[in-house]
């Protein structure tokens, strides 16, 4: 744990970009893994080398771990940065790294398996007097989740013990579906995570989701960064966050941060890591939702408030330095919004849409930050996930960034491909976006419905997709 | 830079304890290939071959076209047989996950509704759904392959045929 | 004066690109005038719009006033930006402008004529107490020429009136030489500038080329950004540019800034310009050169150390704003240094080499900024001036930028077309610039002669040209 | 946005105020032109054409290859003449600034080492000179036109042949 001289970067897409430059920031070589897929990636012409893995297959390559650490030591690499997805929350990884020598640029493996697994971390911060949603321990069969669901009341959420990033949720409205969803979603589970665990949560009608970024040290420093509210989703993705979470009563902000620096410092997390919260508007309440033990997609916004590089803090902790601030040294400087620019078509329920980048024309200025992998010429491949680029806005205060970002928006252009930006805009310019009133079922429940009927009653979209 | 000796056996040496088939790795010019056969008692192989091919790093600023994998040409149609076309571009899976039995295999009996294979399309898990009652007659899609939209992926014999 | 909406952005490269971004934030529309050899540019497909003014030829098309004030009024822009280069320093613009009621950015004709010719700008200074070099006012004749240079002594300059970026420049090492010299530089002058007039000046052995950025409104508010040291120059073309002018003695540097907002003020100056300088090392003196009445190529590194983007300012003094800042606002962090990547082959001569770019990898990071209009795929094209990129590296010392312009310059990627980049990396090894060491002769005198014969000595280039 | 007329009307004042002699505009598919004739009491002649082409304002990321101009084939080498090739790429000029007289045209004695014309390199002005004496029979390339390296600019019959 002293030093890091050559990293090995272990995703692709615009997470390895970022890690990359990351590197080159501290003055460490980087080391791209890639599939046959991505060896002409913008990122793998970046990086410093190259290692190619596997066939594009993701269980063949960016999910292997023995191909991943195999790569770490061909190359000759002294960390391995998992990026975000693919293996980042994979204590197998962070343990074959351990064995061999290579500093896994994240937490222990220890502390991934009682973070990461939904269940147990519901247990710790229960512990810890850290309020969690009305729901159950792990549940094994209908009857279990039957009893659960009519103690905490419907409508219930079903969530895989192991999932993460919105995967592996099921939402029961009424007793009759129950029986059918436990099935699908143990099913589910056991395929898309190797654990059918599931656990049964009340589903909070009104709810803003709420999450704090922790940056701790192998020192015994643990900083918090703020907050985020990751309202914006659709199918439990996310597509928009915002920093900071000012929606929600000081008080109550203060309260959540609090929780995630208890619930961090009793997993002594060292890193970068996540503490997500449910907050209920109508009661004023929170509650704790899981632990993610990597970086976050949404990290940007958080650096854009704090001016703190959260992938160079990662680098420097791992190579055993302390951490360079206190709590007292965290400031914040204006709001932050963060769009996902996915290919997906928002005009034919989000299909996804692989193919050709003719045009790639991010846009550029002052507050404005795009983080992505492509270019124009860039063949989007139908193997991985659909995240194009992460725009990023940064005003003064919050009605100042949604200035920027809706002119941004507009001048962002893509052809080529369908992405999210027609959603973009339209969401932009939302009365309850400027309102600052959007909770976790609004897209899905009222924007997208409107938008859509919108959409049919205009004229033909402008938009080429 | 490149990869040096030790490094090699660095990673034969985790190869040994670790509990993985086969590693296949290129860089800089070098591969490194190593397997273990599935029987219990096989010896462990390995395999290191020298610069051969440019560095991977690609040297172009332009993208480069990659050609899509188009399995079967749509003129040699089984006779009376109905086709199943890909409903997007993807990855083509035969089964629910790896090592799980595949969904329809040459010979089998299906009904209408079934689910005969995924396409996955950017982690889009899309069941693709027998459109008759028949029997299986071609499956001309390998596992894991890429697949463009119409490209054919069964041949079922309905039936009534 | 009153507001900007919509400007017309009479240049091209990555001038032009600068200028369209500046007017994105601040929310100004952009037009964009092209040649037909340039409708297909970057800077084309990010202008909001694009008017085509002529063929490739710079004198039908981006030198010519009467089609570049046409597309003002054409496309019903109020405001016009000329970048650097072209027209920029032409009074006929600045009043064509005036006439026709759209916002020239830049300062009036008649303080572009009295700032720009550089005899009445000598005689300015020299009325105001301004230290001017030893030498003429205008000659007309060799024997007026040949009694000022035995006046002043050899070696001297004779210089265009009306010329500028280092062109229309001869050096004159003793009498015999004057004669043909004074014929050749005048016809050049003819030639280049329609404006024969020349002007002799004792040339400085030791000299360091010193220049002061100075913004002021057209309420009276004047300040100045500082200074930059241009010393390494080839041909009297800068290189390489640096900010603040640390190697300058420290009362010397508070003279010459005192000199430069004394002359600019008696311009009655508004917009943005500077005032360049000669300092004499030897003698710890200094003198008057010249006044650029436009945005500089190296304006951004007085924009990393002051934090204050010169270009805004210009849009905003245009739209008759005040200075958002005094004097005492204005505060320096760091060094910053920017290198000037041109299409030119430093192991030819520095042979301009257009054609088509396989490879445009620039590097990223903190710190870094690189203003280019270049793609992978662009095509470099003949008729225009060889400047492909500024990489410009800010760090928190002299020590820090060049650590971090020594990485960036070797992870920039250029393939296609021979660059400066392989010159820039050798000079940013010297140990004359890391000891601050270099004066206007010396990229001539000292580092290419030795840099050509270690080249010759060494192995085969490695970089690809 | 695009062009309104009060715009059109604004460009025809100002060519009429100014001493310009020809104005060619195209902007989102509409184009101007406007010109004078070289005689004193010519009219002012002028021309607006509406949306012919599409925006002008390219739809490409990718970069598209521009034809170079290739102005004559080298095999039709007049007999017994010498041809000056061009020493790089670049703009032809044949007089040092416009409205001066070319350097040499078809029928001009020149030389040995007299400059024939400039071709311009990104700036850089250089100077082609006639490589022997004699007699220019054929000067291919219209002014301001760009050449390739090797392009014959001139073809000199020696004075010898």
């Amino acid at each position: 744990m002293s030093g890091l001289t050559k990293v090995l970067v272990a995703n692709r897409g615009e997470i390895a970009l970022r890690v990359i430059r990351a590197c080159f920031d501290e003055g460490v070589r980087s080391v791209l893994t890639v599939s046959e897929a991505d060896r002409d990636s913008l990122p793998a012409r970046t990086a410093d080398e190259v290692v190619v893995i596997g066939p594009a297959s993701t269980s063949l390559s960016y999910l292997s771990v023995g191909a991943v650490v195999s790569a770490a030591l061909f190359t000759g690499c002294d960390g391995l940065h998992p990026g975000y997805g693919f293996l980042s929350e994979r204590p197998e990884l962070a343990e074959a790294c351990a064995r061999l020598g290579v500093s896994f640029i994240g937490p222990s493996g220890d502390t991934i398996r009682r973070g990461g697994d939904k269940i147990a971390a519901r247990e710790l911060a229960r512990s810890l007097g850290i309020p969690i949603g009305a729901g159950s321990g792990a549940i094994t069969d209908v009857a279990q989740a039957a009893a659960v669901a009519a103690e905490v009341g419907y409508p219930v959420l079903l969530k895989a013990a192991d999932g993460g990033g919105g995967r592996g949720m099921l939402l029961v409205g009424s007793a009759e579906d129950l029986p059918s969803a436990v099935e699908r979603a143990g099913a589910e589970a056991r395929a898309a995570f190797g654990d059918g665990r599931l656990y049964v949560e009340h589903f909070v009608d009104d709810a803003r989701h709420v999450e704090v970024q922790i940056l701790a040290d192998a020192h015994g420093n643990l900083v918090h960064l703020g907050d985020r509210d990751c309202s914006y989703q659709r199918r439990y993705q996310k597509l928009v966050e915002e920093a900071p979470a000012i929606a929600v009563p000081a008080p109550l902000r203060r309260a959540i941060a609090e929780a995630a620096v208890t619930l961090m410092r009793a997993l002594d997390y060292v890193g970068a890591g996540t503490v997500e919260f449910l907050v209920d508007e109508r009661t004023g309440t929170f509650s704790f939702l899981e632990v993610n033990t990597r970086v976050q997609v949404e990290h940007p916004v958080t650096e854009m408030v704090t001016g703190i590089d959260i992938v160079r803090e990662q680098l420097r902790i791992t190579a055993g330095e302390r951490l360079s601030i206190t709590q007292d040294d965290v400031t914040f400087t204006g709001h932050a919004i963060e769009f996902r620019i996915n290919a997906e078509d928002p005009y034919a329920d989000f299909a996804p849409s692989p193919g050709l980048l003719d045009v790639w024309l991010p846009p550029a200025g002052a507050g404005l930050r795009t983080d992505s992998h492509c270019h124009p010429g860039y063949r989007v491949p139908a193997h991985y996930d659909s995240l194009l680029a992460k725009l990023i806005c940064h005003g003064a205060d919050r009605a100042a960034a949604l200035a920027l970002a809706t002119r941004a928006l507009d001048a962002f252009r893509v052809e080529g491909v369908a992405t999210t930006l027609p959603l973009h805009r339209g969401l932009i310019r939302h009365a309850d976006v400027r309102a600052h009133r959007v909770i976790t079922r609004w897209v899905e429940q009222t924007f997208l419905p409107a938008w859509s009927r919108g959409l049919a009653h205009a004229a033909p979209a402008q938009e080429s997709h | 830079m490149g990869v040096e000796y030790r490094q090699i056996a660095a990673v034969l040496a985790a190869f040994e304890q670790g509990d993985w088939d086969e590693i296949h790795l290129s860089s800089d010019g070098v591969e490194l290939h190593l397997s273990v056969e599935a029987s219990a008692n096989a010896a462990r192989t390995w395999d290191v071959s020298l610069p051969v091919e440019p560095s991977v790093t690609a040297t172009s600023g332009v993208a480069t076209e990659v050609p899509a994998t188009r399995p079967v040409a749509a003129e040699m149609v089984a006779a009376g047989a109905d086709t199943v076309p890909a409903p997007s571009p993807g990855i083509f899976w035969r089964a629910a996950r790896p090592g799980a039995p595949p969904f329809a295999e040459v010979g089998d009996r299906v009904s209408a509704g079934d689910t005969l294979c995924i396409i996955e399309l950017m982690k889009l898990m899309n069941h693709v759904a027998a459109p008759v009652a028949g029997t299986v007659v071609e499956a001309p899609v390998g596992n894991g392959q890429q697949v463009e939209q119409g490209d054919v992926l069964f041949r079922i014999r309905p039936d009534d045929a």
